[in-house]
């Protein structure tokens, strides 16, 4: 096919300004590589047009997995036929998005042979995007990415690709080794992971401490998030250097204190261990003085999602306080006895958040069997509407 | 073609092949953190070992071509190891603070801003839009480049009251934490879907697409003596997920789609309890390349903000502290019936007090 | 009928004890009293058999009014021949509560001629229950009540008799006249009142400040509750007598405002005004230093309601300020216009609380003809799940 | 029999007529108050008037024989001026402070309390029970003495940390503010309604019966060849409402109905913003005369609050600030899964967010 002398002026826009500029990315593969050009034409008709020039999928994907490619087709294939089909790879990130520069190389070339040269770095459930590839393509870039080691992720209604902050790798507050525990959820779920079976999609994400740098409490259906149960580590000469270095700890700590549990004397700051919630914001404040306790592990929550369709929830309460040692048999009993239940009688395209409205926390948690704690709520519920079982009378007499 | 030897379910890499190696030695003991300057921090050991870490914001979609720039970086840098943030910007890790300067360089040259810690604005998380999707109410990585144009000062200047999270998503689904961002950027269809009722019945169960709408605006009907589907359009609140479940609902329209505004979500526990982002705009027009609307409305908001909240405020804490009346009257931003809830929970959003401030 | 012993064991039980006996109470009338006397004998086999012995109502009433008498029948008629029909009136209460040993006695008089002799001081929504009526004494008691200046109260689904504080008669906080306000509805009223036609009840309260010792923003569709817009006024002397006669003042009052906006200085407070929420506790910890503004009105609330059958509700702000002057005209229209819309469009049984919830309030106020304010929320929504109106476009072009 | 003279539609009687003439004279220019002792306040007008008020506590079903006791006290000590409250205690309105003293007395030898003002507990607001209501899961008027029994010394005495106020509902109708108060003791049926197949057809409308019910779980069936109702009781929440519409759905049960009892409401907008009551112990049993189990019950949480609130925290401030886990802690009432709400905005009530305090 003959080259055309491309014309994107109102992308050329996108060009301008301080800030690194996608179009000049896709420039950049476009130079070399036919579908990238035709991702930059058929954008630049996006914009003419304001409307997306993209189909629905349809499946497509790699012999065996259910998941891990999103398929894609242009609505305008004469046009740009280079994109006529554009599917996208979900490649399985490492833990904590680290990599070394020739794992990097090795995914670049794999990607130059096979697709359009354009990746995202990351998506935002956190794999990497291998973005546009023709369907005759598929299996063969498969081939190659395992062969160097790299495995999809997920999509459809399975196990996500789990994700996690950087926790023990670089920062200071990791309560338990997040790395380790999505690598090791990860390998143990492969199948889950490959062969969408569940009602919806289940993601995982962890994060070390109630900081939660990986958003797992808005966008995972089990959000592990690290804490502690002892009390916070405090250095006091560090305290009095923050002081002296021009912090103002009665304003800056105590006063944004949410329980009002930590007190300042000029000197030394006291707190109330028993009335702290673990929120990090004094830890935050002065990381040289302060750490979390030595007691650590993670508190689960469980169904965080987006608003489709009624409407967005953060996780909730699951397990106030769980002790994080591989191979993390806690969490994997949980996640296989919610999986259970929820695939029995979960409908199709309801998160587990959803599902246990539905049915009822308390009902959800005699099936689980576990016990309902306190912590698992904002407040006792307000309204009279109890189902009481045919058996109160008898469990009350037993009290 | 010779197609290699097929494995399946490896799963992914090991992270630890991954990690430098004084990371590997000080993994799990590291003592405490020190910003040094923008985009650039330092964490130190209980050995006292020091790692560095340089930040850079990219625009999330790269070429290849990039990537082996920054590989290169890692290898003259950091002997090569270097990752990911959650939040898209690319982070090299030094043991030797010396090649920090360089390095920053480098970068600068290359048109990679360094920055994107502290209290400031980090990179806009956010999701395909017209270069991937077929949902998308806008673009999404050219609304951002617009948007991060103007703050741009804010990502290599750790110069607010607290961390901003900006988020961006194309479409009702929010792919990203976009319900739960100091500020987020969403875009929205506004009229209901049109229904192509020659592909309908080859491409859709009328039955599933029924069940597939939560406001039951979906009524089978006969159009033309094929089984097709009729929208009740007072009752559609142009969600979508008809089109995502079947093709035939275009949902998409170059007139009506556009973006709204949406201010006030947290995700840390740090104070504050997380907090979903709420309504600030309803609706600004689509108007590419540059969004000028949406671009204004954000910079304005973070300016008042930036004006106006104490330090360490997040932005919800600030408007919390204040109230919705003040956070209106700052900005300047109508106040108009949309923004009152009226979905399942609306009643709880109501004020159910006399708790107001009768300024006005 | 022969007057044969009444045994009440296990009520006498409860003659025993400080607190008053309402055992007593209906004791002292069935020594005259026959009706009262076998109130007290069927009530003891409630407390026998555990279970009340009271039916359903039916239609009771007097002529020309569809509420004010609340039907009642025994299912033990045999037994209990004097409560076989045993219907209360709700007779409107003065505003306030007030009364005078005269006005007290006639009505004691009138019950005596014509009930049981047993009364509520006062049921829940205010009125005087006169407690237990045959059907045939109905008129006549009403043409006697109304002869001597008192009428029924409200009942079905009509408007339920208003209610009000103590208000500017006894209270140095009120911000408007509760009782007038109340009277003056009251009045207005009365065919609302008295002749059932809404689709269920609509309940008015009257409080003269945000303590709210009425309770209206628990269970009135219309609470109307006094406030002020300008500066809390100080007298800083007495500020200074309450800190010397013990009042902690940073503890008790500085610590404990919503807003943060007190400071003290050992010597003065001062207050920021303007991020005052009006709350009052600082001023009730100090009546005699600190006093509402000067610039009254009132915040009208609504939607209130008892659990049945959506889950209970507060009231919720409709008008923040409004000036509460007689003829209280906006009152008026503003409940007159929703009755129009609830009226037209309100399933039975369905209260203006409710219905608001189920049209959506934004609408609502579009039929109305009111303006939204943000002081109607508690925040805006976070659901995208926005109805928007076919002329969105222009109407934003506009600004 | 002569029938008087017939008049509607009069309304109440002026307010005016009944007021005190010192209260008429400084109508509106009060200034200030103290609470001389439990149960006896002055207000101060700016005329430097003082009215003073001596509050007693009523069962408040009164017999027409101890209201004209009180209007008999009235005319020996207030020039015939009297008033009730918003909580049914009976207010003397004195100009003359030398009367207090022997007013109380007389009011002592009858029997009725003088108290309940400032932080203390108040009469407890309530409603018909077995005395007059069909509805009723308990009886009301024997459940409020028994507890005011005990709680007698904080009416007396301004003992608490702050104000205290008791409700009682005999069933979920909650007649009163029950929903908003410290301390909510509510009657509760906790089994489906018994269905008279007999009765139904001559008394109620099925389609409104049917549609009456709140969770659906009453279908149409016909039962011995006639039109009648069957009740789902899974689905059955015990509400009541069909009995409400339909006297044939006997929900009243001597065996299963039971209290229940709930904390942390209030209705002032004092400090904090009005709130609902939460559940605290789903069921006691029913055991007249004097209902031991729920007096114990809330004798124990009034305990454990005046132990451990601080000056001007109501209930629920307390309990928001120690949490709900130390609340059942402390008051040892075991946690179930009734606590948990499952009706329609239960989600809203889950915990969402880490800040938890990890002491069990
Ligand atoms: C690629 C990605 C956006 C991105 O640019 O990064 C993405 C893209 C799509 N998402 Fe997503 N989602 C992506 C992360 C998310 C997230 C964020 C997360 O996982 O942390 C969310 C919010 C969290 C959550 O799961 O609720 C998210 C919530 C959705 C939803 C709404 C789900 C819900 O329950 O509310 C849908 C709709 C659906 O499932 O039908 C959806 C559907 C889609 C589809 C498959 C569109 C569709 O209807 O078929 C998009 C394909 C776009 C394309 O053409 O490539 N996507 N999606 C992200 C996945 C990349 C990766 O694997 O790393
Ligand atoms: C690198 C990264 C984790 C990762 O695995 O990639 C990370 C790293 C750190 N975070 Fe974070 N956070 C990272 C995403 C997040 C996120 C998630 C997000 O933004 O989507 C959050 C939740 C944001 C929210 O609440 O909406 C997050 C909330 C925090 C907070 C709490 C801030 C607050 O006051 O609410 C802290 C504490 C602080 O900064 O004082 C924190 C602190 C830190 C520290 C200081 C932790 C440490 O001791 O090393 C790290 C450097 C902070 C900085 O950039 O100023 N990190 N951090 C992520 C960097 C994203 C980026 O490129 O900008
Ligand atoms: C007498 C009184 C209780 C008392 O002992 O004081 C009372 C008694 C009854 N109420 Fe009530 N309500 C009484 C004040 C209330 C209040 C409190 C208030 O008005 O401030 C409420 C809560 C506020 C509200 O309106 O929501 C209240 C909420 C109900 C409800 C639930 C309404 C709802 O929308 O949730 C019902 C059920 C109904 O309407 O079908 C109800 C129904 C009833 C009925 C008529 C029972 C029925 O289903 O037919 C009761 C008649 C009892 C009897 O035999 O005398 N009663 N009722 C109160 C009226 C006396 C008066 O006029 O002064
Ligand atoms: C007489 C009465 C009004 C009436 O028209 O009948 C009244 C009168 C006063 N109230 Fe009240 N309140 C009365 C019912 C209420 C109610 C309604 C209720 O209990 O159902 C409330 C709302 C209760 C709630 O929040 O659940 C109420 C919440 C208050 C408050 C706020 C208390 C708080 O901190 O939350 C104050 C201020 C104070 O006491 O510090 C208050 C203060 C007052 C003052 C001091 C006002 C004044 O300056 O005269 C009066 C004496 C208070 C006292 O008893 O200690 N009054 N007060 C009511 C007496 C009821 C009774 O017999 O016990
Ligand atoms: S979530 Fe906590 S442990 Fe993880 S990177 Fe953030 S601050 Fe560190
Ligand atoms: S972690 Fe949070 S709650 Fe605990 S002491 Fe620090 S600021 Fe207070
Ligand atoms: S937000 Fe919507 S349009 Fe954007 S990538 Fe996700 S599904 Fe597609
Ligand atoms: S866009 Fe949503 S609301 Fe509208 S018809 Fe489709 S599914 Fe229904
Ligand atoms: S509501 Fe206010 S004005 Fe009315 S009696 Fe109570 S404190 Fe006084
Ligand atoms: S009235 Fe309430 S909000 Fe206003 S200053 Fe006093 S305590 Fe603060
Ligand atoms: S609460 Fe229920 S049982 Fe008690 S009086 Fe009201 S309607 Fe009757
Ligand atoms: S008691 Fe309530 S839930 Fe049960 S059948 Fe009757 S109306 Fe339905």
């Amino acid at each position: 096919m003959e080259k055309k002398e491309l014309k994107t002026p109102l992308l050329d826009e996108l060009e301008k300004g301080p800030w690194p500029s996608f179009v000049r990315e896709i420039k950049k593969s476009a130079e070399k590589n036919p579908m990238a050009r035709d991702t930059l034409g058929q954008l630049e008709r996006s914009y003419e047009d304001r409307i997306s020039h993209w189909k629905h999928g349809g499946l497509v994907g790699v012999m065996g997995y259910g998941g891990g490619v999103i398929g894609r087709y242009s609505d305008l294939p004469e046009e740009f036929p280079e994109v006529a089909a554009f599917h996208t790879y979900r490649v399985n990130q490492p833990s904590g998005w680290f990599y070394t520069s020739e794992a990097l190389r090795t995914i670049c070339d794999i990607w130059e042979k096979h697709g359009s040269g354009l990746t995202n770095m990351h998506g935002s459930t956190g794999d990497i995007i291998l973005l546009g590839s023709k369907t005759e393509a598929l299996e063969p870039c498969f081939a190659d990415l395992t062969e160097a080691g790299w495995d999809l992720g997920g999509s459809g209604s399975d196990v996500r690709t789990p994700s996690c902050c950087v926790g023990p790798a670089r920062c200071e507050w990791a309560c338990y080794d997040t790395l380790e525990a999505c690598y090791d959820i990860t390998q143990s779920y492969q199948d889950e992971l490959h062969r969408p079976m569940f009602p919806y999609k289940y993601k995982f994400k962890f994060a070390g401490c109630p900081n939660d740098c990986v958003a797992a409490i808005a966008r995972s259906d089990m959000s592990i998030i690290g804490t502690w149960k002892d009390a916070i580590q405090i250095d006091q000469e560090k305290v009095r250097e923050y002081a002296s270095d021009g912090v103002d700890i009665e304003a800056e700590v105590v006063d944004l204190c949410p329980t009002g549990c930590i007190a300042w004397d000029g000197q030394k700051i006291t707190i109330d261990n028993s009335e702290c919630v673990k929120c990090m914001h004094c830890i935050n404040v002065m990381p040289k003085a302060l750490a979390p306790g030595k007691e650590r592990g993670a508190t689960i929550l469980i169904g965080a999602k987006a608003p489709i369709v009624g409407g967005a929830l953060l996780s909730s309460v699951f397990v106030p306080f769980i002790e994080m040692k591989p191979p993390f048999e806690e969490i994997k009993e949980l996640a296989e006895a919610i999986w259970d239940v929820w695939g029995e009688y979960g409908k199709n395209r309801e998160r587990v958040g959803e599902f246990i409205q539905r049915v009822g926390l308390g009902n959800f948690l005699e099936e689980i069997g576990l016990e309902p704690v306190p912590e698992m709520i904002a407040h006792p519920r307000t309204n009279p509407y109890i189902f009481f079982d045919e058996e109160l009378e008898e469990d009350e007499d037993e009290e | 073609m010779a197609v290699a030897q097929r494995k399946t379910d490896i799963g992914p890499p090991d992270f630890k092949q991954f990690l430098h190696p004084l990371i590997k030695k000080n993994y799990g003991t590291w003592k405490y953190h020190e910003i040094l300057e923008p985009g650039v921090m330092v964490h130190v050991a209980e050995s006292g070992d020091r790692i560095y870490t340089v930040r850079a914001g990219t625009p999330r979609l790269l070429s290849i071509e990039s990537i082996r720039t920054f590989a290169g970086l890692a290898d003259t840098y950091t002997g090569g190891y270097l990752r990911w943030t959650s939040r898209h910007n690319v982070e090299f890790l030094l043991d030797d603070p010396a090649k920090i300067g360089p390095l920053k360089k480098e970068l600068h040259e290359l048109g990679y801003p360094v920055g994107g810690t502290g209290n400031g604005i980090s990179s806009i998380v956010h999701t395909q839009g017209w270069v991937h999707c077929h949902s998308s109410a806008s673009d999404a990585s050219g609304v951002v480049k617009a948007v991060m144009d103007e703050l741009y000062g804010h990502f290599t200047h750790m110069d607010l009251p607290a961390k901003l999270r900006v988020a961006y998503a194309c479409c009702l689904n929010m792919c990203g934490a976009v319900h739960c961002s100091d500020i987020a950027i969403l875009g929205v269809h506004t009229k209901a879907p049109t229904i192509n009722h020659g592909d309908l019945p080859k491409m859709c169960e009328v039955p599933t697409l029924v069940a597939s709408c939560p406001t039951g605006a979906i009524r089978p009907a006969s159009v033309d003596g094929k089984q097709s589907v009729e929208v009740e359009e007072e009752q559609c609140m142009f969600c979508g997920n008809c089109y995502t479940v079947c093709p035939a609902m275009q949902i998409n329209n170059a007139e009506t789609d556009g973006i709204s505004i949406w201010v006030g979500g947290k995700v840390s526990n740090a104070r504050t309890e997380p907090k979903f982002s709420k309504l600030a705009i309803p609706f600004l027009p689509n108007n590419p390349p540059r969004w000028p609307e949406v671009v204004e409305a954000v910079v304005n908001i973070v300016n008042v903000y930036a004006k106006h909240a104490r330090k360490h405020e997040r932005m919800g804490e600030w408007i919390e502290r204040i109230g919705w009346p003040r956070f209106f009257e700052l900005t300047g931003i109508p106040f108009t019936k949309y923004h009152i809830d009226d979905f399942k929970h609306a009643g709880e959003t109501f004020k159910r007090s006399t708790h107001l401030k009768h300024t006005r």
